[in-house]
């Protein structure tokens, strides 16, 4: 299990690849892989977006990104998990958050890739604050996912 | 003798200042350290955490303790 | 929307990665991305397993992967679609599918991935043989995901 | 005046070949094309396909149509 905050700007395919080839030992092991990317759009709710600010709480992400990733694991048979999420200044088309879940069956990867993603939303400690041609403005939570 | 209290994003904004150190005396509650430190209340919506965990504002908070305020998250993607 | 039958082993992130570059129209409009991989693992069924051919009915697979994927694209706003699937000789922790989804927001990419991943299995005509020290065997569908 | 007839995978093994051509004479449904290649009965779980198309056995075939015999699919991941 591999959680990252990163601030520079990442490749996940890259990140994945290489998180895979790290770990020997899930060679031949596993038979599913399900991923998950959330990538800064060019606009948002009408506006054009320039920048994104992605304020945090530094070690309490971490904290509850781990946490969240063990939940997981202990709800499902999963073999793996890896988890990237960027902080500082984002631009359109930079990965904000990558969520990789290997395991030997598909229905599990599906299923707690999701629950990562859905819970890392609603609990992390990140802000974003989004710059478009009105200024800036904060990010509120929206209800759909 | 002293607690952390630590403010993100537009809280931060709105109190004009990202961290106080105040004296432990006569704290009890995350809602006293809030009452210690601003002239505002507690936005509704705002989210308490006491030494990186998320709790209420009733919970009762010591000398050492880290104390954040915060509205609600927006990490991860669309 | 691409559709791929592959002979040769491929690695799904840089398959990903080269797609998500040949579509410089998707750059910033995009919000989500949702990938499954599937693997061949070197047990299966209790028995060890060196090699599995996976036999096709090739123009029929094409077809009824591009409708599985046109079906998805009808259900849910998705963006772009890209499935890789391999045929013939594979070993062990070779990739043997691919599915990618690209949609402004997760939810669609979630469905509409798992939607293609659990058709493919049930309505694409391939056949899994696989070789384990006990000799050659069809592989015969499961029940479960 | 001729219909292509495919076979895959255990079924293809079982009856020792993957392709007959017959004549479409007296011939009008996949059942009909079965029962005038193989010598056994289309096992139940054998799935039939009309032009790539996923047909029943009584599906019309007509001249110039290749109709597919082969068990249930196997593709995808576990």
């Amino acid at each position: 299990m591999k959680i990252r905050l990163m601030e520079q700007a990442f490749d996940p395919w890259q990140e994945i690849s290489l998180h895979q080839s790290e770990q020997p030992a899930l060679a031949g092991k596993f038979g599913a892989t399900a991923v998950f990317v959330g990538t800064l759009r060019d606009f948002n709710q009408g506006n054009e977006v320039r920048k994104m600010t992605l304020e945090h709480y530094a070690p309490m992400t971490q904290k509850h990104l781990e946490r969240v990733a063990e939940e997981a694991s202990a709800r499902w048979p999963i073999a793996d998990v890896l988890v990237i999420h960027r902080y500082g200044e984002l631009c359109p088309n930079d990965p904000i958050v990558c969520v990789a879940v290997w395991a030997a069956h598909r229905d599990a990867t599906f299923m707690a890739c999701r629950y990562i993603i859905d819970e890392l939303k609603t609990r992390a400690p990140f802000w974003k604050q989004e710059l478009t041609a009105q200024g800036r403005r904060w990010v509120v939570p929206e209800k759909t996912g | 003798m002293s607690i952390t209290v630590r403010f993100f994003a537009s809280l931060r904004e709105r109190l004009g200042r990202d961290q106080d150190i105040i004296d432990s005396e006569g704290i009890r509650s995350a809602a006293d350290v809030w009452n210690r430190v601003a002239q505002i209340p507690l936005p509704g919506n705002a989210l308490v955490a006491v030494n990186m965990e998320y709790a209420r504002p009733d919970q009762p908070v010591r000398d050492g303790d880290e104390v954040a305020f915060f509205p609600s998250v927006t990490g991860g993607a669309q």
